[in-house]
């Protein structure tokens, strides 16, 4: 069975060098080898998923040993694999979730001319995400963290002739340097305090460390988070990263590789168990984003940009789930399951609207596409419920458990985290309303006659936005659809499986350890609250948007929600903070460089050069001259001999 | 002089000897380096070296005493002669310094050398000498002889050579191969023809009758000198003594008594500027006239 | 005694002389002439390396004559493991660089009017293409003798030696002007051939003394003077030499400086920008991929062993300096307009990484920067060809005059892409592990140090996607129109580093294998061992067990992990056995 | 009087020897200016034979006079041969040294 986990990653790795380094003579069928790569993964996935089942809790976690990676007298890196119920869960949601959207992404990239390379992007991101959930370490872990990092930098800016695209691509990959910046600090810090990095020997003894080595080490790996997962302060980068084609938002920046902060964090919680003031960092990070991308999401009227914002949001609970220790482990987890399914499904969703409306993405100019597109409105539908937490469907339970967590934090701060969650489910009632209302909902606003039967069915030419043109909305081909419609059965359905006899607590309990917390306020209370919540959501977002017709011109709108659009103003302060004053720097630097150092150096060279040429008048080439120096020189010895002497 | 072993002393018939002569030796070495004539340091230094080689008679070295006056000043001091009387004098004779702040430099190191050197000496207190009599007891030939040819048979052999290698570089280097055929009367006339510089016979030195030395030049019909007509070296020399004035006054002279014999009105004299490289002597023997 | 060495020096030595030879109007023979004894080098450095053997004496395949005995100056050559892994990647390295620059040095084509008579005499007299060639091959062959050098004199001379070729490659062969103005580039490049060999020189100027210094003290305090390396160790093992300390300290600063400025450390860099912007692209990689790194090569031969106390002494100062290297390298990366001088600054900024590696005086840092100077190598190389060849296509240098070079030329803008993703570091490629390795290494000792030297990563990022974003994405400029993609002599040079790249970064294990014993002795020369862990494992789990002894599931899982920690300190060899 | 005033002697001929060397331009009396230097140190050597009572010395001077002919013909050969190319004895003339 060991050796099943090499196939597992090795699958899609192959993949993705057959597919990129096969060249064109794969056009044709690339996409069909890189569907079959990735159903292998998952059929491996399942195959292991079967055989632990079947064995006791203890005795679940494989153990694969591949190579000695890197070995340096006390540094030992090896290529190893560790496959536990955690990383198993982790497996089946990206092979799952990705083999699927591998399907639609068939029908959604028809018309690319370079979708051979669009496939093997996606495969390399499997093998890599794979990786990253896999490690037996954290150095492994690491490269993992970096590979899906350049996927996600060559899948956002796959389309590269747009400037946008690329620009997006490029800050995508610096944000998330930032964040590796803190994985590499705090793989050092623990080389430096254990001697190691392997999970099975830091994490056990993490306890024998200090308090404050275990800080460093938690707020380090938070930062690493904060960047793959999109968490203020470095969030601004999964906005813009929707540039990318829309089945890459629904599988890297919606369902797996953004949950990696919450998988890193789940991981290390021995780390953080030990570090109480880095927990309150989690939590107040997860907090703060919860409410931030809730707010960016209420203001954006690009459908993706409302999702990412979303993400954003619902990753914030996943992020204060994991910071409130092992009473909210599970709950992460679970979350990013279920928000795996239904966020990738809204997603897929709003790439069939985008595929039916020649890649128009502003809401503003949709409008009552539900008779177009019957199948797209009803996933879609299936999707909005599970995320407002609607009761019974799987965010419900999922959003529900890490509200009743973060009350049984216990105190002031149980109190304040709980009101927040409570705050971030009523907005995302309320924009994901505005979304659905906007799209499915009210009069058709997009350009030219909103008849379909009467105008000719003309699929838009490429991928390429032709925006402009008159869309003629459509529902898209199965390759999409059917994707969306599994997506959404587990939307509904994965919440209900996971809590009946608390089967997720009880399938993950031997790997975090799960305490549970003495809750201020009853279950109940509680779930009334988040169903009150999201009904008030609910009601305001028709009020607003349901009643009365949307204008196609969003109207200027209040301050905050301008700085909303703006996302907050996140890009400008890093414009400000960052990228004018470093361009201020390389210029100065540049400038100091050339002036100083370089003119150092010149201005001795020209002095020398100076002296020398003044020097040159000496040799006259008159040999009278000649002597006089020979002859003063005789006397100077003479004078030194002399010297010599007197002294000696 | 000194028989004895260790003396502080030499006898005052040397200290006179020392003092005179060696006061006539540094004026010989003072006109060397300030006599204008070449001949005229040559022979200054020659007696400088007549001197110094009575003092290395005196001071026990007769051996070289003599080879100083043989080989010195009888040989190498006529060479300079013989070189002298080839070259001729030269416009490097003059005294007057043509490198800015040459005699300066040249001034401040010789007087810090000397100051130096003379220090030196005084520092290293020298106040009794051993004397050469013990040396010299076998005769100072046969003692350096027995140095040369035992101790010094290696460096006497190379000097040998490095004599023989002089005396033949010395003939490689004044020596001149002719590397192409001596031109035939006939060439040299035709190139004389082609270049058409001077095509006739180069004019004869002297003016009429009364001036037939080599070094003054013939006049040309309009009074002025013709230059070729004096030799090479006497012209490099500037030993080139012009006369034109006097034949030219001497005829104007007779022109005017002429013209006072007839009555006529003098004509106004032409009185010929001095050429430019006229020598000294020419300008001031025709201002003299 | 084998000839080994001498022979993988003398091969591309001859083969220089014979290109040089070969008549004029020959260039194709020429060309193949240079590449076949490019190629047997490679072939008896592998030989070496093969030959040696990890876990054999320190210098191995070593050869001893005496050469000029009045001055204790001896033929000694000698490898460790460094130095012939060193010897393996310049031998590799150079039949790539032959084969990049083939049409390098060809006679400028004829102007649009077509063949002018005169025109084709200049070509069939041309024989710049022969010097071009043989330049290169002595560059090889004098970098060879520098690595495998073990006597002090002997390095010093090819240490200099190689100024002179690399003096007339940097100033006799540019990139093609384009439509800029040729007398002005011809300009520029002398004034880069001259600054290369002028702060080349001065360091070599300044290290002769220190050589001259080192003499003296041996044969002040032994007797006879030596310049061999292991009879200075050996007499300094033995109690007989003992340097004072101001006199190693001054010795040290002679040899550091002319490495310092060979490396090049921060403030000492300017000349590599000039060079490596104004030479051709071949030429570029040898200077920075090769010739350099017989600079911080010698810190860890030379510096480090000669004189271990003033190394220790001068550590925090270089530090310093190499992380300013990293920072600042990178920055002014970020602000470059030409593609060459971006990648030499990048150079800068890596040559930090190595310098930092090497006087972080841990086994991580220095296996660390070892391997960095292999993969910088593998890793420069290849982003300065596919730039060269990017160049070559467009007539210019400005990073500004491309756009959307991704369309019109997929294999060339991937190619270049990976290139950079490796100058970037990115885990799986061959850098990640020797920057990595290093950060640890200074980390372990100095941690405010490895937070700045990490933080320079960013910026590595930055630079290098500001760059790719700038020529190869966006819309397609009129002037990229119509770009030829890659050729099949340029994929044939440009796939095997890459491939190369990826295998080591995947599997450094090999090159580790080789580096690492040589490593420990150069540590303990200079009398460190590695920071030991803040929490000692094995023994928190001796004392779990005591206290749960009876348990025995906890005891159980205590014990696992207890093996494994021993394992892991126990070395490579217990983990090929569990595999 | 004690020997040493020889060397006094020989200390001052030397150094107007090397003044007259810097000062002619007459490359004869620039010569004879060197042959009066090798004379002065002859006149030392000789005393400082008779100081330390052998006669090294004096086979020193030996020499120095057997290598200074040598150096005179030589020497005046070459004069010889530049005047009669430059027509000029002047060793300023002779500046081709000069860059």
């Amino acid at each position: 069975m060991e050796n099943l986990i090499g196939v597992l990653v090795g699958a899609p790795l192959l993949g993705a060098l057959i597919l990129l380094v096969g060249g064109r003579a794969l056009d044709r069928l690339g996409h069909w080898l890189g569907i079959v790569f990735a159903t292998t993964s998952f059929a491996v996935g399942c195959v292991l998923f079967a055989d632990m089942v079947g064995k006791d809790a203890e005795e679940r976690a494989l153990h694969d040993h591949l190579f000695s990676w890197v070995p340096v007298e006390g540094f030992q890196a090896d290529v190893a694999f560790q496959l536990d119920q955690l990383s198993m869960t982790f497996v089946l949601l990206i092979t799952g979730v990705g083999t699927l959207i591998h399907f639609y992404s068939v029908g959604y990239m028809e018309h690319d001319e370079r979708r051979r390379r669009f496939f093997g992007y996606l495969n390399l991101f499997l093998a890599a995400m794979l990786v990253l959930v896999l490690a037996d370490n954290y150095l492994l872990l690491y490269v993992g963290w970096e590979g899906v990092g350049l996927a996600s930098y060559l899948l956002i800016g796959f389309w590269q002739h747009k400037p946008s695209a690329a620009t997006a691509a490029k800050k995508a990959f610096l944000v998330n340097r930032v964040g590796d910046v803190g994985l590499s600090i705090a793989i050092m810090l623990m080389f430096t305090t254990f001697g190691t990095f392997a999970f099975s020997e830091v994490l056990p003894d993490a306890g024998s460390a200090s308090e404050g080595q275990l800080t460093a080490i938690g707020l380090m790996l938070l930062l690493a988070a904060c960047g793959k997962s999109a968490q203020v302060p470095l969030q601004s980068w999964l906005g813009d990263a929707m540039e990318g084609p829309t089945p890459v938002s629904a599988l890297i920046h919606a369902a797996t590789m953004v949950t990696a902060g919450v998988y890193l964090i789940t991981r290390s919680g021995e780390i953080f168990n030990g570090a109480p003031a880095a927990q309150t960092a989690v939590v107040t990070v997860g907090a703060v984003t919860l409410v931030f991308g809730a707010i960016v999401g209420c203001a954006k009227d690009d459908i993706k940009k409302a999702l990412a914002g979303s993400t954003m949001s619902q990753i914030g609970y996943m992020i204060m789930a994991a910071g409130l220790g092992p009473i909210g482990y599970v709950f992460a987890i679970m979350h990013l399951v279920t928000h795996g399914f239904f966020k990738a499904g809204l997603f897929l969703g709003a790439g069939s609207v985008m595929h039916g409306m020649n890649d128009e993405v502003d809401m503003r100019k949709y409008g009552g596409l539900r008779k177009y597109m019957p199948i797209t409105f009803v996933t879609f539908g299936l999707g909005y419920l599970a995320i407002i937490g609607f009761p019974g469907l799987s965010g419900f339970f999922s959003k529900d458990k890490i509200i009743e967590a973060a009350f049984a934090k216990g105190g002031t701060e149980g109190w304040i985290l709980g009101s927040v969650a409570l705050l971030g489910a009523a907005i995302t009632a309320f924009y994901m309303t505005r979304v659905m209302l906007l799209t499915f909902f009210g009069e058709k606003r997009w350009a030219g006659a909103p008849d379909p039967q009467t105008t000719p069915d003309v699929e838009p030419a490429d991928g390429h936005p032709a925006v402009g043109a008159a869309p003629h909305p459509h529902e898209s081909p199965l390759s999409m659809t059917v994707p969306m419609i599994l997506l959404a059965f587990g939307s509904v359905f994965a919440g209900l499986l996971f809590t009946v006899n608390d089967t997720f607590l009880n399938w993950l309990e031997p790997v975090t350890h799960h305490e549970h917390g003495d809750s201020p306020i009853s279950a109940g209370v509680v779930t009334g609250c988040t169903v009150t919540a999201m009904v008030v959501g609910v009601t305001i977002a028709w009020l607003m948007y349901g009643r009365s017709p949307v204008p196609a011109v969003a109207p200027r709108g209040s301050l905050l929600t301008r700085a909303a659009r703006r996302d907050l103003l996140q890009d400008d302060f890093n414009h400000v903070a960052f990228v004018q004053t470093g361009s201020y720097l390389t210029r100065g630097l540049v400038y100091l460089d050339h002036k100083v150092v370089d003119g150092m150096a010149n201005g001795t060279a020209a002095f020398i050069g100076g002296v020398s040429s003044r020097m040159r008048r000496l040799q006259n080439g008159y040999a009278r001259s000649y002597a006089v120096s020979m002859f003063g020189g005789t006397a100077v010895l003479v004078a030194a001999t002399l010297l010599m002497r007197a002294v000696a | 002089m000194n028989v004895l072993a260790a003396t502080t002393s030499t006898s005052t018939g040397e200290a006179v000897q020392f003092w005179v002569l060696g006061t006539i030796a540094l004026v010989g070495a003072l006109c060397t380096v300030m006599m204008k004539k070449a001949v005229h340091s040559a022979l200054s230094l020659a007696g400088t070296m007549i001197i110094l080689a009575v003092f290395y008679l005196s001071q026990g070295a007769y051996f070289l005493g003599i080879v100083q006056i043989v080989v010195y000043t009888g040989a190498i001091m006529m060479l300079f002669l013989f070189v002298l009387m080839l070259v001729g004098v030269t416009s490097a004779d003059s005294l007057k310094e043509t490198l800015k702040g040459q005699r300066w430099l040249a001034a401040t190191c010789g007087l810090g050398f000397g100051i130096l050197l003379i220090a030196g000496i005084g520092n290293a207190s020298i106040d009794s000498y051993a004397g050469l009599g013990k040396a010299n007891a076998d005769g100072n030939v046969e003692a350096l002889a027995a140095l040369i040819f035992n101790r010094y048979v290696w460096a006497f052999e190379l000097t040998g050579a490095l004599l023989i290698t002089a005396a033949v570089g010395a003939m490689v280097l004044t020596h001149r191969e002719r590397i192409t055929k001596p031109e035939t009367q006939r060439e040299l006339s035709q190139r004389r023809v082609r270049e058409g510089k001077q095509v006739t016979p180069l004019p004869a030195p002297g003016v009429y009758a009364r001036h037939n030395a080599n070094d003054i030049p013939a006049l040309l019909p309009d009074g002025s000198i013709a230059e070729v007509s004096v030799n090479k070296t006497l012209r490099a020399r500037g030993q080139m003594r012009d006369v034109s004035n006097e034949p030219m006054s001497n005829v104007a002279e007779l022109e005017g008594q002429a013209e006072s014999w007839l009555g006529r009105v003098t004509p106004k004299r032409v009185v010929r500027q001095p050429e430019e490289n006229g020598s000294p002597e020419s300008e001031s023997e025709g201002a003299a006239k | 005694m084998s000839f080994l060495l001498t022979a993988t020096a003398a091969t591309p030595a001859v083969g220089a002389v014979v290109t040089a030879a070969v008549p004029a109007g020959r260039r194709t023979a020429a060309k193949w002439t240079a590449l076949v004894f490019s190629l047997a080098t490679l072939v008896l450095a592998g030989t070496a390396l093969g030959r040696f053997d990890p876990d054999g004496d320190r210098y191995q395949l070593t050869e001893s004559h005496t050469w000029i005995k009045e001055f204790g100056v001896r033929y000694e050559l000698g490898v460790d493991g460094i130095a012939v892994a060193l010897i393996s990647l310049t031998a590799l390295l150079i039949p790539f660089v032959i084969a990049a620059g083939w049409n390098d040095a060809d006679p400028p084509s004829s102007p649009a009017g077509g063949k002018t008579p005169a025109g084709a005499e200049t070509t069939s007299r041309w024989r710049p293409t022969q010097g071009f060639f043989a330049l290169i091959l002595m560059v090889e062959a004098m970098v060879v003798m520098s690595f495998a050098a073990t006597d002090v004199f002997l390095f010093y001379i090819f240490f200099e030696a190689m100024l002179i070729p690399m003096y007339f490659l940097i100033g006799g062969f540019g990139d093609r002007a384009g439509g800029h103005d040729e007398a002005e580039a011809a300009k520029q490049r002398s004034y880069a051939a001259v600054k290369f060999l002028l702060y080349n020189l001065l360091g070599g100027l300044v290290m002769l003394a220190a050589v001259v210094g080192l003499y003296a003290v041996t044969a002040d305090q032994l007797g006879t003077g030596t310049f061999s390396l292991q009879e200075i160790l050996a007499a300094r093992e033995a109690g007989r030499l003992d340097i004072s300390d101001n006199g190693e300290k001054a010795l040290f600063l002679g040899f550091f400086f002319a490495f310092a400025i060979k490396a090049p450390l921060w403030p000492l860099h300017t000349w590599l920008p000039n060079a490596m912007g104004e030479s051709t692209a071949p030429v570029a990689v040898l200077i920075t991929a090769v010739v350099d790194k017989v600079g911080t090569f010698a810190m860890l031969r030379w510096c480090l062993q000669l004189f271990p106390e003033a190394s220790d002494w001068a550590t925090p100062v270089i530090l310093v300096l190499a992380a300013i290297s990293i920072l600042y390298g990178a920055l002014l990366a970020v602000g470059q307009r030409d593609i060459k001088r971006l990648i030499a600054y990048a150079s800068i900024s890596h040559f930090g990484f190595i310098i930092l590696g090497i006087f972080a005086m841990t086994s991580q840092g220095q296996n660390g920067a070892t391997l960095y100077m292999v993969n910088h190598g593998i890793s420069t190389a290849a982003l300065m060809l596919v730039a060269g060849f990017l160049i070559s296509r467009r007539g210019s240098r400005l990073i500004a005059d491309f756009g959307g070079v991704q369309k019109v030329a997929p294999v060339l803008a991937g190619t270049f892409l990976v290139g950079g993703l490796a100058t970037l570091s990115l885990p799986g490629l061959a850098p990640f592990v020797s920057e990595f390795l290093v950060l640890v290494g200074t980390f372990s000792r100095y941690k405010a140090l490895g937070v700045v030297a990490t933080v320079g990563i960013v910026f590595g990022a930055l630079y290098v996607l500001l760059l790719y974003q700038r020529t190869m994405t966006g819309p397609v400029k009129a002037e990229v129109e119509g770009m030829p993609d890659l050729k099949a002599r340029e994929i044939a040079v440009v796939a095997p580093l890459i491939a190369l790249l990826l295998f080591l970064g995947v599997y450094p294990k090999p090159v580790l294998n080789v580096i690492d014993p040589a490593v420990g002795h150069t540590l303990s020369d200079v009398n460190k061992t590695d920071p030991k862990p803040d929490i000692d494992l094995d023994a928190v789990h001796k004392q779990r067990k005591a206290d749960h002894g009876a348990e025995g599931a906890e005891g159980g899982h205590a014990e696992a992990a207890g093996t494994e920690a021993a394992g892991t300190e126990s070395g490579a060899e217990t983990h090929g056995g569990d595999k | 009087m004690n020997p040493v005033n020889y060397l006094y002697l020989s200390a001052l001929l030397f150094t107007i020897g090397a003044a007259g060397v810097l000062v002619r331009r007459n490359a004869i009396i620039v010569f004879m200016c060197v042959e009066l230097m090798l004379n002065a140190c002859n006149l030392a050597f000789v005393t400082f034979s008779r100081i330390h009572g052998n006669l090294d010395g004096q086979i020193i001077a030996f020499f120095t006079m057997v290598v200074a002919a040598a150096e005179v013909v030589v020497g005046l050969a070459i004069i010889l041969m530049i005047f009669r190319v430059r027509h000029s004895a002047s060793v300023d003339d002779a500046n081709l040294m000069k860059l």
